[in-house]
């Protein structure tokens, strides 16, 4: 930039009294708006990002109570507990609740969260469209509830192959639902990743050049930038299936030159990442809790970053690994094998780095620890299975088997949800600033372990003694009986695990010990705020000295002044070194994004049922988006004394100034 | 003023439980039980009399998608096309436009499949079950467009041979004479 | 013993050539994943359980940990290239038999059954025999699979992985069975309400039994010869049943269900559902639905002498 | 005051109220947000044209059993948008003169070019010569026009609203990003049109 101004450094005084104006003033610059009207108006990433969470959450726990009615179904042969259209639902709605509304929501929740926080910054960038996002996200969920009380429950797994997804086998809306709930949660996922990238690449601390940002912060950038470049793909072909199936397109019909694969193809392009996308931010908390519970870094941190990108990249190369059965061509097929056995070496260099840091590091078994330690007896065990089903012939014998149910719930709830729940006994307290019942965790997380590989280690050997998932019943003669009623079991001590789990929760946020800002010793910037932070996050912005910012902090340490604090004013950072280049300004909070996902949400759900749901929509929708983004009479006014105060230009003459400056 | 509202709410969200079980329910042997009726395997060519006209309110297939589907699918196995086209008429009359010889209600047009009518409409007594009868009524009544629009099928996975009944503009059923 | 893979449907029990090899294969991949996860294992627990000293921080130990991980993943590497060797060795063959295919038959999906449809020059010899395909043991038979509605996938863990039947599509596989005996299938890709009920046999038998078969599989239906059969034969072409099955020899001559030429001879009824037996017969007429809720079979009344009549003659069809 | 003078109360402090508080590209906020948003849609046209060649490789002859489309209005539209490029580079140079008598006028060319645009497209649709539901291949035809439509209805819309806004204030600093980043939107509708353009009225010409 030619006209780049450098921020000065100096010394300056602060006394109790200038901290507590300052104080006093950020608290009521940073409002959180009170009211029914506020509630819905809110726009701070805290707030919506704990919405976020508790939301995830609940969508979690009814697809558990699903998961539960299937065991019951198939823990004994020839069960008439419910029907084949029953089950149908039920297991639809389990797979697709908890891909889609629980893990990527979940964990960008986190992001949400954590991010503005590990980089030292008052709030996410584009905050409104933060709360929108939400409220799509939080009525699309909705919506797939109440399809499974209405009896009009997609009923064609979660990946809803044509043509059985198509208009000729799936009559009345049940897949019309489904292909319209992708549209709301992508819709969120989307405007939350666009969010995530421009915080973490321009909103970071001064310091925090790239090679010393989190690895929790790189994990989620990484997951942004595989979400925004694989979702479009379910976004485009999901519509595709609710076009056929409404205005009668053919892009699924073979007779009219559409094709079947052509659905697979564009499913498993996007719903490869997918895994990779839920899968990458548990690394970075399992990293964030290794490094807080051994008190030393991460060993081998460009390691760890450089395996995090390789993931991002390699997962868009290996979704034909879900097709191998269909008959594609030999060769082909080879190549998606060697794709997929690749991106086992940066999982396992991940891995290894772990062991290293826990080597050196002295471990302490918090409840926290436990559960990563349990991520790892889970996640290798999963994606060891994945490796044998990355082989062609293999695959060929356990595709569609309870194997691979097995696999994939060893990867995903081992691999994602172990770090997630351990995940929130460790920012627990920093979220509410109240400790949660370590002993309670301890006994948790034993029944979480226990109950899980019970239920789920038996799947193993299901698959290869040939059970095909998705039967809702199975002859008595086939003896999958006993592991079955095993494997039913051990969902009960799961079950009693999720209880223990809400019930700490609860009791912890209301009576919990109260935690100090930093209660595990940890290193990252959100620890240096106190418990819970204030909605400004930070005084003084801090100055980062060093890869892990609080202990590499030294204590004459300097931070950030000059920005305003009676009005929403945020510093910004150049991309690579994090050199403070402009201070730009955050909207306030508004109720029209939450109008705007109303209608929007009006016209998604409309639009099943009739395509006049377009025209409809579009007056309302543009109304509330230009309430969204109307500028506010006082602006100018606040800029003509702003530009009195500092040394930029006044609003008028500026083409005057601008010469000068350039002479 | 408040309870008037609890009331509209509870009442918005009954009737969407109706609509929604209705179209959604797949009633797979709701007839199982009655299906004899019209179903006694005669081994003369002699009727004796003719048959009380059955209760429209007995098919569970009206306003149900899967039963339309069905009798989709049934209307071409059956080969009901070879006559009536994919309803454009043929040999035998049109099915989707809004003309009506032997009555448009449910149980006139069971009664038309099950007893036959002049002109080389065959009986299908003894032929077709009652629950696929049922089925066969509830599609030839989306035809015309005289079904829900959640109900009305879309496109079939076969060569396309008109708009789809969901596309087509709903005929008000007029009745004529027989020719 | 709970790791016995048994069952009539395991991976790991094959009697064929394609099973074998991928049965081999996956037994190498199983016991070496087995060996990695210990490894693993016993370096992460010595990691957390080892004792801790004051040499931990020093550079040279961060030294020593770069260099085992290095090796650890030098080490990873090396394994997944045996994998993908090995998995390479393992399917080659797996997509078209070695030799020219004894016979081909076309695997047609339908919701919820199989058709097995036995091709021959001259039309008449032309046959197909629902849900029980028969194979001559120790030679290849090609299929051609190809489905008539949504997705399927054929299975036979006993013979072979799976082939998924798509509609609009159609691809070449092969079987071989190297024993007689009777072996169990089922669809593998969820195919609707009955995907639970998909399944299907494969008897292999030597040649010349199986040529007998062809031989009488090619013959018309056998003609009633009781009264009761006669009587049971009027039934059938006098109800719905005559307006979806066909009996060749007689005027049924519909494809919307299975055909029932030789049904008395078959192992199971309702694709793999129900054994072939008199009363299960009679259920499945009556009232199929509460057998196998949303097939496609409508419920049919019979008075009970009709239906016992019509019971006499399906069971005659041999 | 005494108290603030001594030594020991004072710390070191990285100063940034000098810095510009209006940035133009990527140094601002704005600019990430819509190249967020071109890069996902980006990625949905590029699917939607990989579609449409997978969708080519089904079938025999291309367009199945249709006559080709028609050229005009589709030619017409293209050469309206890459006319179009001039003003909204104009409008963008304008903006970041902070001219705000250029930037009025300026947009305002801009919306008439985005209007035209609209119409053509309009007359386009008459002139692909086949229906959505005639086959696969009219159902990708039809989807491309009309993600494009799409994008093209919203940045108008978006582009008179910001026109509005030049005309009633207040204009702050920031709100001429707005104006110099609506045309880096613009750009990008206009450099998706060309393939898309290409794609629909020359692929069933030349495969």
């Amino acid at each position: 930039m030619s006209d780049f101004v450098h921020p000065i450094e100096r010394r300056m005084a602060f006394t109790l009294t200038s901290e507590e104006r300052l104080r006093r003033q950020l608290a009521d610059t940073w409002y959180v708006p009170r009211g029914i009207v506020g509630w819905f108006s809110v726009a701070d990433h805290k707030t919506i990002g704990r919405r976020y969470i508790i939301t995830a959450f609940g969508f979690f726990i009814f697809a558990g109570i699903l998961a539960g009615l299937m065991r019951i179904q198939l823990a004994v042969p020839n069960n008439h507990f419910v029907g084949p259209d029953l089950y149908n639902q039920i297991f639809t709605v389990h797979g697709t609740m908890m891909m889609f509304l629980f893990a990527v929501p979940v964990m960008e929740a986190m992001g949400v969260y954590l991010v503005p926080l590990m980089i030292g910054t008052r709030n996410i960038a584009f905050p409104r469209l933060n709360a929108f996002s939400y409220y799509v996200y939080l009525f699309g969920g909705v919506m797939l509830v109440a399809t499974m009380l209405l009896n009009t429950a997609p009923d064609v797994g979660w990946f809803s192959y044509v043509p059985l997804a198509g208009p000729d086998y799936t009559p009345g809306k049940r897949a019309d639902f489904w292909a319209q709930m992708i549209t709301f949660t992508e819709v969120a996922a989307l405007a939350v990743s666009v969010e995530l990238v421009t915080t973490i690449f321009k909103t970071r601390a001064p310091g925090m050049s790239l090679n010393r940002m989190p690895l929790f912060v790189w994990s989620m950038l990484v997951t942004a930038f595989m979400v925004i470049f694989a979702m479009p793909t379910v976004v485009l072909c999901s519509t595709f299936l609710l076009l056929d199936r409404t205005v009668g397109t053919q892009f699924y019909n073979p007779a009219e030159g559409g094709d079947a694969l052509l659905w697979q193809h564009l499913f498993w392009f996007f719903g490869h990442p997918e895994v990779y996308i839920i899968f990458v931010p548990a690394l970075g908390i399992v990293s964030s809790i290794i490094s807080a519970f051994t008190w030393r870094p991460i060993f081998g941190y460009p390691a760890m970053v450089m395996s995090l990108v390789a993931t991002g990249f390699i997962g868009f190369g290996l979704w034909v690994h879900h097709m191998f059965a269909t008959g594609l061509p030999a060769l082909g097929l080879e190549y998606f094998t060697a794709a997929s056995i690749v991106i086992a070496i940066p999982t396992g260099i991940q891995i290894f780095c772990w062991i290293a840091s826990l080597w050196r590091g002295r471990p302490r078994f918090h409840t926290p620890l436990l559960f990563v330690l349990g991520f790892f007896a889970i996640f290798v065990l999963g994606g060891l299975s994945g490796v044998t089903l990355a082989s062609v012939p293999f695959d060929l014998q356990v595709h569609d088997s309870y194997y691979v149910v097995a696999h994939f719930h060893y990867v995903l709830l081992g691999g994602a949800v172990f770090p997630l729940i351990g995940g929130i006994y460790f920012w627990f307290p920093k979220m509410t600033g109240r400790m949660m019942d370590d002993r309670l965790g301890k006994v948790n997380f034993w029944l979480f372990f226990i109950g899980f590989n019970v239920t789920f280690f038996p799947m193993h050997i299901l698959g290869l003694e040939g059970m095909p998932r998705r039967i809702y019943t199975y002859p008595d003669s086939m003896g999958w009986g006993t592991l079955n009623l095993v494997s039913s079991l051990g969902a009960l001590l799961l079950v009693l695990g999720g209880v223990l789990f809400v019930y700490n929760v609860v009791r912890s946020y209301a009576w919990g010990l109260v935690a100090s800002d930093n209660p595990w010793g940890a290193e990252t910037l959100e620890w240096a705020t106190s418990s819970p932070p204030p909605v400004y996050n930070f005084l003084h912005i801090p100055v980062v000295e060093g890869r892990s910012a609080l202990w590499n902090r030294s204590p004459d340490a300097s931070v950030v002044t000059g920005i305003r604090s009676d009005v929403r004013e945020v510093l910004l950072t150049d991309v690579m070194d994090a050199e403070p280049v402009t201070v730009t300004e955050y909207p306030e909070p508004s109720i029209w994004p939450f109008l705007c996902a109303v209608v929007t949400s009006a016209f998604f759900v409309g639009s099943i049922f009739t395509p006049w749901a377009l025209p409809v929509a579009i007056p309302p929708l543009a109304v509330t988006l230009i309430g969204w983004f109307w500028p506010k009479k006082r602006d100018h006014a606040r800029e003509m004394e702003e530009h009195a105060g500092d040394g930029t230009v006044p609003p008028e003459g500026r083409l005057r100034a601008l010469r000068e400056a350039r002479a | 003023m408040s309870r008037r509202r609890v009331f509209v709410v509870a009442f918005c969200a009954v009737s969407l439980v109706a609509a929604a079980c209705e179209r959604e329910i797949r009633p797979f042997q709701t007839l199982a039980v009655a299906s004899a009726r019209t179903q006694k395997p005669v081994l003369s060519p002699l009727f004796p009399g003719g048959q009380p006209l059955p209760e429209p309110n007995e098919s569970p297939f009206q306003q149900n998608a899967y039963g339309t589907a069905e009798g989709k699918r049934l209307f071409d196995q059956f080969n009901c096309t070879g006559c009536h086209s994919h309803g454009g008429g043929g040999m035998g009359p049109a099915l989707m436009d809004d003309t009506w010889i032997y009555g448009s209600e449910p149980a006139n047009i069971f009664e038309s499949i099950v007893e036959g009518r002049p002109n080389g409409m065959p009986a299908w007594r003894n032929k077709i079950a009652d629950q696929q009868v049922w089925q066969l009524v509830a599609y030839i009544q989306s035809m015309s467009g005289n079904e829900p629009i959640d109900v009305l099928p879309s496109r079939s996975d076969h060569m396309r041979y008109s708009t789809p009944e969901n596309a087509r503009r709903a005929q008000t059923p007029v009745q004529t004479h027989a020719p | 013993m709970i790791f016995r893979f048994g069952g009539d449907q395991s991976a790991f029990d094959p009697h064929g050539p394609i099973a074998r090899s991928i049965a081999t294969h996956g037994w190498w991949l199983l016991l070496v994943c087995i060996a990695v996860y210990f490894i693993v294992m016993t370096a992460f627990f010595i990691a957390l359980a080892r004792r801790r000293r004051e040499t931990d921080d020093l550079p040279e130990t961060s030294a020593r940990l770069t260099r085992n991980v290095g090796i650890a993943v030098a080490l990873t590497v090396l394994i997944l290239i045996g994998i993908a060797t090995s998995s390479v060795v393992a399917g080659r063959g797996l997509y078209s038999p070695s030799g020219a295919g004894a016979i081909t038959v076309d695997v047609v999906g339908h919701q919820w059954w199989w058709d097995f449809q036995y091709h021959d020059i001259t039309p008449s010899d032309v046959f197909t025999s629902p849900n029980e395909l028969h194979i001559p043991v120790g030679v290849p038979v090609v299929l051609k699979a190809m489905s008539t509605d949504v997705i399927h996938s054929f299975w036979v863990p006993n013979l072979m992985g799976k082939r998924d039947l798509i509609p609009g599509i159609v691809t070449n596989t092969w079987i071989q069975a190297d024993e007689p005996g009777v072996y169990r299938g089922q669809c593998a890709e969820f195919c609707g309400h009955q995907h639970a009920h998909m399944a299907l046999q494969v008897v292999a038998e030597p040649m010349d039994k199986f040529q007998q078969w062809v031989r009488h599989q090619r013959e018309p239906a056998s003609e009633p010869s009781t009264d009761e059969e006669k009587r049971g034969k009027d039934v059938f072409m006098q109800s719905p049943c005559v307006t979806c099955h066909s009996i060749r020899g007689t005027d049924a001559g519909s494809h919307v269900g299975p055909e029932l030429t030789h049904v008395g001879s078959r192992l199971t009824l309702a694709a793999g559902t129900l054994p072939n037996a008199r009363g299960h017969l009679a259920g499945w007429i009556v009232n199929s639905q509460s057998i196998k809720p949303g097939n496609r079979m409508p419920p049919n009344a019979l008075a009970p002498d009709d239906l016992q009549a019509l019971l006499a003659y399906v069971r005659s069809l041999q | 005051m005494a108290v603030e003078a001594r030594a020991e109360n004072t710390r070191r402090v990285l100063d940034v109220a000098a810095l510009p508080r209006t940035v133009f590209g990527n140094q601002g906020l704005i600019w990430w947000g819509t190249t967020g948003f071109m890069v996902i849609e980006g990625s949905m046209f590029v699917i939607a044209i990989v579609v449409y060649f997978y969708l080519r490789l089904q079938v025999r002859d291309w367009p199945p059993s249709l006559p080709n489309p028609g050229l005009f209005y589709g030619t017409a539209n293209l050469l309206t948008v890459i006319v179009s490029l001039l003003p909204a580079y104009i409008a963008k140079k304008k903006a970041e003169a902070f001219d705000l008598a250029g930037v009025r006028l300026w947009l305002a060319i801009l919306v008439l070019f985005g209007v035209a645009s609209v119409v053509l497209r309009f007359f386009e649709y008459f002139t692909l010569n086949c229906r959505w539901d005639d086959n696969a291949y009219g159902s990708i035809v039809w989807l491309l026009l009309g993600m494009h439509t799409v994008h093209v209805a919203t940045d108008v819309v978006d582009s008179g609203v910001l026109l509005a806004l030049a005309f009633l204030g207040p204009n702050t600093n920031n709100r001429f990003v707005d104006y110099s980043e609506n045309s880096l939107y613009w750009y990008f509708i206009v450099a998706w049109w060309i393939p898309i353009y290409l794609t629909i009225y020359f692929m069933p010409r030349w495969l």
